[in-house]
């Protein structure tokens, strides 16, 4: 990794010359909320001073961009009894995202694991994924946020460049080739211990800030023993089942597909759309018996398959601490709680 | 009515069933049968794939010969009762098309007045006219298929016939709104302060009125597994009235058979 | 000697079977193949022997007894299905398939000749070759028999490389039964074959009750040697394993020597809709075949 | 010449809602001519009763599919008109071109889907798509057109999701007005092959002198608010609309009729056109003239050709709208709603003519008292007459049963009634 310093001015430069000749995906304020507190979203951007680079967590993650929530797997044109599939991975260029936080980096790491690194890596993602350059920028802990005790505040890999701002300037970590090309075009510094003391300084005050925390310890043996517990109806009786906590997730990837003919007869499609384990049919089989019949059933899956599951398979949760869901939940069902209840035994 | 295409229609080399349908409304707005009308750009795939022997709202010509009946309206009169029997009788699959057929929709807010006399002479005066209690189809016969919503999505009507036709089976959507929502990319309503009853209405709307920044209000009814009464409790604390919750919970009438007949 | 680990070489066949790095290409990749023959068994069940039809890619497709492929109707659907047919057979496949729903009802109207999709195949097999020496308990519950037909198929191959052979195969009524045509050459090739019925008509003349009553005279009264060295493999409704595993293992056939197949709703067979998830394992990788031990350690399982 | 003639019409199609036709004559003489509704009432202004005031809007746009919109914008209005809120400016002009929109799709339903078919001797649009593709074409282009343009600003085609108290939840897209405009201006072309095809049909030479009720335009063609007027002179405050609609109950109908200053009126297009021609678009002005209709006109099936030219009027004003809109930035699509006490009248004209909304609020802003007067009940009165008049005329020439059927049908659909929403 190299480091480097620039002056604040530079970014628009370091913009300009991305934007001129690709899409760039940041964070823009897209509406207000109740509080008139700004609500920010990931979207395209064309001018600069559309990126909102102080930006809090935004409602929805970037996966869109790289797990649509909807997308079509294949296609196919039907001519009498005939038919001729054909595929597409649905992007056609590369894609700047400006402005990742180190979470939702980690996210892509994570969903690296399962989606491009295991026995069948998935086209359709890998495909996107290939084609993202990622300039990761440093954030402030919400109160909502727990990505400390999940391990994913910093960003180790998966960007190309991270940007942290020191007040007077920026310090920049290069990861890709590509990224330190651009930074040619700009008036760049080698990164000077003072710049490293900084850096670590404003590392350390960002600890001290986060206030939600989950404890992790043993979980996965806590979670197999606490598997009848009583808190997961408890749990149960308060979720709606209402599937937003996975569809605000980074890292929930889970779907459903369904073929459907189209209405003139010459043409069919195969639809893959994000599911959440947490609805009611998530796991109903054919002839109708349903694995998860009952709400905490399923709240309780989507905990086993994050925090357990998952670390037996990839040796790490399958969660960032982004606190997304928690945050979406009109029930107020929150990992850290959940966690805790789990671990104690009751829900208060 | 063979306009056109009456021509077998195959898909992969099987043949296709063209089932004949007709269309019957009782008391409504006749909005989901326009919403049939409102499809110009698939109106005639539409019609090439089933045989309309009867739609009184765009045709003169009629038929008592169907096999699937496409019903609309509440029913709120004895001659609806017996007109619907009859209907019945006729139908192999009846279809109940929209949310008055499939709970009574906006009209059964009348019933909330117990005293229904009363009701008559607010609207008539001293000129009282025959009506009852306003009832859902399944109150009365066994419906074989509901199609929710006020009015009802076309693209699901589509769906629903396309499958008709191919013989596969019909399943509408077991989870709520928020599932449509999200993917839709909307800002939430509550975190405006709207009030919305998405995460417990069945979706297949598409998210409707959400994407226009409007809460849903439960046309289509309860989704499966429905937490209706925590939905009560998150609305209320985050400070919507009784009021304002039953309004829209009794609105169309979906959560309101729910809670009459119990779990659906 | 009773407790001497058994060394496991790994160089004779891959530690972990049937994973193929596939390129991303084969993702979505459907093998066109077309219906060969079709041959209804029962008013529910139909034979359908389906062979891919490009020969480069007839030659590279193979399975284990156990494996299953995705098969895909344009438009219409797509499920998965365990291989019937015998392993030694390249480039095609035989899927016994029961009338349920969209797919199977729509196949059920297509005839010889027609096109279809496959994918895969996908999923873990049974260990047949680590089976080689020992006694074999075939045990199925209704459409259960569908995925032993492979590895029934395998036995009757290497019929020499077995000691004795079992099969259990219950089933509702006499017209429910599936294969019957076979059931002569299982014999033939000194298969036990034991069929109880839950409900008989008076023509029949075998015996009559739940399947574990015929397992449990096979099992009674034999040697200890006899049931540390058998394999069960045992395939049916989610009820019947929960009873006959439960007799398996009170028999002390070893967990690690059991078998079953789990059914669950699949979407890619790949790991990754997770709609097939037990607990947080992939039926479709991990799986469908799994051993005892490991199902008791999933949650949820049966 | 037949002398006893019998139409019994039961269920009259290609109309919104149920009402049937009786007629009878015996030996050249008019024994009976009854236009009955036997629609079942819904008891809207019951069920609004109790009901907070933001309800309104989206429950009375319940009362009629075809003209949903029109009867949301005049709950909306009359519940502005109560709290005592003005709309800005663009709001006024988004609602205008909703208004519009719908008129478009109601008045082309009307004329190609149900109209049409009459005259092409056709029992519904369906057979013409064999003999005459190019006019289900046009028809159903022109449709989508109208039922999109719902969409983009409305939210909805029918039952719109955009439209409340104090503007829209949401504003529509830029980039869609423009798109839209372009195609607005490519079906004037269409419109004008329908009017030639209008124009070779052979429209009932049909007379009886009677009140045509409108809102009065000043300035401009009236459809959002305003005063009324009615051809005998009469004028009125929009709260007056009692006074112009004296509402009473009649065996033959589960909906209320109207009168004024004769035994019945109409409303309408050709009441709107007959009250307010010099303010049409002049490119509608002059469709109007090359169908000599001119004020005042009093022939009934000529409300069809007055829907032609509305149709063009709308297309041509909402072209204006949407240069107007695109040409400056949108502020706040919404204000902020106080309620009060109060009541609050509304005079809007839907495509079938004048529509009433009044509410009656509470300290709480919750109904006390809600009515709502249909165009289609304000005619009831006037197609029974016409009714009557026609059948007078018929027994002295007639035929047969069928033609009288015929032309009697004929002359209700020509009203475009929306029975449904006349019972309510
Ligand atoms: C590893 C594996 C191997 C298998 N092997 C075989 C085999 O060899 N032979 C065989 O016949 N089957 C086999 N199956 C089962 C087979 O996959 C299913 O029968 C198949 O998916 C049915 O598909 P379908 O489209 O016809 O049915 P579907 O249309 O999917 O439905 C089947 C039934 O489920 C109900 N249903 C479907 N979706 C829903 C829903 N969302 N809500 C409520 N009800 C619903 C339907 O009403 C119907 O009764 C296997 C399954 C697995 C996982
Ligand atoms: S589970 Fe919740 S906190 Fe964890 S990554 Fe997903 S949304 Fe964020
Ligand atoms: S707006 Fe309504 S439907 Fe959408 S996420 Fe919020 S509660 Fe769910
Ligand atoms: S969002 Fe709700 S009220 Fe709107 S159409 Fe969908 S289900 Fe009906």
């Amino acid at each position: 990794m190299l480091f480097k310093t620039f002056a604040k001015e530079e970014l628009k430069i370091l913009f300009e010359i991305i934007a001129a000749h690709n899409r760039v995906v940041g964070p823009v304020e897209k509406a207000r909320d109740r509080n008139n507190k700004p609500i920010y979203a990931f979207e395209d951007v064309h001018e600069f001073h559309d990126i909102q680079l102080n930006y809090t967590t935004t409602k929805l993650p970037a996966k869109r961009f790289f797990l649509p929530f909807k997308e079509d797997l294949s296609t196919f044109k039907i001519e009498d009894d005939k038919w001729q599939k054909s595929i597409d991975y649905n992007i056609d260029r590369p894609v700047v995202f400006w402005g990742l936080h180190a979470c939702d980096i980690n996210a892509l790491n994570k969903l690296d694991k399962v989606l491009l690194h295991s026995v069948y890596p998935m086209p359709y993602y890998a495909a996107k994924r290939k084609n993202m350059f990622i300039i990761g920028i440093d954030c402030e802990p919400q109160p909502f946020c727990f990505c400390r005790s999940m391990g994913a505040d910093t960003a180790l890999h998966g960007f190309d460049l991270f940007i942290t701002d020191l007040g007077e300037k920026y310090f920049v970590e290069i990861l890709t080739d590509t990224a330190f090309n651009f930074l040619r075009e700009l008036k760049t510094a080698d990164a000077l211990e003072e710049d490293h003391i900084l850096y670590m300084k404003k590392v350390d005050e960002k600890k001290k800030q986060f206030t939600a925390r989950i404890d992790t310890t043993d979980l996965t043996k806590i979670l197999d023993m606490e598997f009848q517990s009583e808190v997961w109806h408890q749990w149960g009786d308060k979720c709606l089942s209402c599937g937003s906590c996975s569809n605000v997730c980074p890292t929930c990837y889970c779907y459903g597909v369904e073929e459907t003919v189209n209405i003139d007869l010459k043409g069919a499609r195969k639809t893959k759309m994000l599911y959440s384990c947490n609805v009611i049919d998530f796991a109903e089989v054919a002839g109708g018996h349903n694995f998860r019949p009952l709400r905490h059933n399923r709240l309780k899956y989507r905990y086993y398959h994050k925090h357990r599951g998952f670390v037996e398979a990839f040796e790490e949760s399958l969660c960032v601490g982004c606190g997304r869901c928690g945050e979406t939940c009109l029930a107020g069902i929150t990992v850290s709680e959940v966690i805790a209840s789990v671990k104690t035994g009751s829900k208060e | 009515m063979k306009t056109n295409g009456a021509d077998d229609k195959t898909y992969l080399g099987i043949p296709l069933y063209r089932p004949r349908v007709a269309f019957f409304e009782f008391t409504s707005c006749e909005g989901c049968q326009l919403q049939i009308l409102n499809n110009e750009g698939t109106l005639l795939d539409f019609l090439s794939l089933v045989e309309v022997v009867a739609f009184r709202e765009a045709m003169t010509e009629k038929s008592d010969d169907y096999e699937i009946a496409f019903i609309e309206g509440s029913i709120t009169r004895d001659d609806e009762v017996e007109r619907l029997k009859k209907i019945r009788k006729k139908a192999k699959v009846l279809v109940a098309l929209g949310s008055c057929a499939c709970f009574g929709g906006v009209n059964q807010l009348k019933n909330r007045f117990h005293d229904l006399i009363a009701v008559n002479k607010m609207v008539y005066g001293e000129h009282p006219v025959n009506s009852g209690l306003v009832r859902p189809l399944c109150d009365i016969v066994k419906v074989d298929m509901q199609i929710f919503g006020c009015p009802v999505k076309k693209e699901e009507v589509e769906k629903i016939v396309i499958n008709l036709a191919l013989g596969k089976s019909i399943v509408l959507p077991k989870y709520p709104v928020c599932m449509e929502c999200k993917a839709n990319e909307n800002i939430c309503l509550f975190e405006q302060g709207e009030p919305c009853l998405g995460p417990i209405t069945r979706a297949g709307c598409d998210s409707w009125c959400p994407n226009n920044k409007a809460g849903c209000w439960g046309c289509r009814g309860p989704a499966d597994d429905a937490n209706v009464e925590q939905m009560k409790k998150v609305m209320k604390d985050l400070g919507f009235s009784d009021e304002t919750i039953m309004d829209r919970l009794e609105c169309f009438g979906g959560f309101q058979t729910d809670e009459k007949n119990g779990q659906r | 000697m009773k407790h001497q680990l058994k060394f496991v070489d790994v160089t004779a066949r891959p530690a972990v079977q049937q994973r193929r790095k596939q390129d991303l290409a084969s993702f979505e990749h459907t093998f066109r193949s077309e219906i060969m023959s079709v041959q209804p068994l029962t008013e529910m069940e139909t034979v359908y022997r389906i062979k891919l039809i490009d020969p480069a890619e007839r030659r590279q497709f193979s399975f284990f007894p156990g494996q299953f492929v995705m098969l895909e109707i344009a438009g219409i659907g797509e499920a998965p299905f365990s291989i019937s047919s015998s392993p030694s057979i390249r480039g095609e496949v035989e899927l016994c398939i029961r009338k349920v729903g969209n797919l199977t009802n729509f196949l059920s109207k297509m005839g010889r000749g027609v096109h279809v999709g496959i994918r895969g195949p996908f999923g873990t097999g049974f260990p047949m070759e680590e089976m080689h020496g020992q006694n074999i308990l075939l045990i199925a519950g209704g459409l259960g028999l569908v995925p032993l037909r492979s590895p029934i198929a395998y036995v009757q191959e290497n019929r020499s490389h077995f000691r004795e052979v079992n099969i259990v195969y219950g089933s509702k009524s006499a017209e429910q039964l599936l294969f019957t045509y076979q059931y002569d050459m299982w014999r033939k090739d000194d298969i036990n074959l034991n069929i109880i019925l839950e409900k008989a008509g008076p023509s029949w003349k075998g015996p009559v009750g739940l399947l574990t009553k015929s397992l449990s005279e096979i099992l009674t009264g034999r040697q200890r040697e006899f049931y540390h060295n058998t394999y069960a493999i045992v395939c049916g409704p989610p009820v019947m394993f929960k009873f006959v595993c439960k007799m398996l293992n009170e028999f002390h056939i070893p967990m690690q020597k059991m078998f079953v197949s789990l059914e669950r709703r699949m979407h890619c067979g790949m790991g990754k809709c997770c709609r097939c998830n037990v607990g947080s394992t992939y039926t479709c990788l991990t799986g469908p075949v799994f051993d005892y031990w490991t199902v008791m350690n999933l949650k949820e399982a049966i | 010449m037949k002398k006893t003639v019998s139409v019994d019409v039961k269920h009259l199609s290609r109309v919104e809602g149920h009402g049937n036709i009786n007629i009878k004559i015996k030996n050249g003489k008019l024994l009976e001519a009854k236009w009955q509704v036997i629609e079942t009432p819904r008891f809207f202004e019951a069920i609004l009763v109790g009901k907070k005031w933001d309800n309104a809007p989206w429950l009375t746009s319940r009362i009629c599919g075809i003209c949903s919109i029109g009867h949301m914008l005049a709950s909306i209005r009359a519940v502005e008109n109560a709290f005592g809120i003005t709309p800005d400016e663009q709001t006024t002009k988004l609602r205008l071109l909703l208004k519009h929109m719908e008129t478009l799709q109601s008045h082309i339903l009307h004329l190609c889907f149900l109209a049409l078919p009459d005259f092409m001797h056709a029992g519904s649009i369906f057979p013409l798509i064999r003999s005459h593709g190019d006019i289900v074409l046009l028809a159903a282009r022109m449709k989508q057109l109208a039922n999109d343009a719902c969409d983009c600003i409305g939210g909805r085609r029918l039952h719109p999701t955009r439209t409340v108290v104090g503007g829209f939840t949401a504003l529509p897209d830029k980039k869609d007005l423009a798109s839209l405009s372009e195609r607005l201006a490519a079906s004037l072309a269409d419109l004008m092959t329908l009017a030639d095809i209008f124009r070779g049909l052979n429209i009932p030479d049909f007379e009886r002198e009677t009140e045509f009720v409108s809102l009065k335009g000043a300035g401009d063609y009236p459809f959002i608010g305003g005063d009324l007027r009615s051809s005998d002179n009469v004028e009125m405050k929009e709260h007056e609309y009692r006074k112009m609609t004296n509402e009473y109950m009649t065996e033959q109908s589960t909906s209320k009729w109207c009168r004024l200053s004769r035994n019945s009126f109409a409303v309408g297009a050709l009441a709107r056109l007959n009250n307010n021609f010099e303010f049409l678009h002049p490119t509608a002005r002059e469709l109007a003239r090359s169908f000599d209709l001119v004020p005042l006109n009093h022939n009934p099936f000529m409300n069809n050709i007055a829907q032609l030219v509305e149709c063009v009027h709308v297309v041509s004003d909402s072209i204006a709208l949407i240069d107007h809109l695109l040409s400056s930035e949108f502020t706040a699509p919404r204000q902020e709603v106080i309620s009060k006490s109060g009541i609050g009248v509304a005079a809007v004209e839907v495509p079938r003519g004048i529509l009433y909304h009044c509410y009656e609020f509470d300290d709480n802003g919750r109904i006390v008292k809600a009515d709502c007067v249909i165009p289609t009940g304000q005619n009831h009165a006037n197609i029974q007459l016409d009714l009557e008049a026609l059948a007078k005329d018929y027994a002295a020439r007639g035929s047969d049963d069928r033609e009288l059927e015929l032309l009697a049908s004929m002359l209700v659909r020509a009203y475009d009634p929306c029975i449904s929403c006349s019972v309510h």
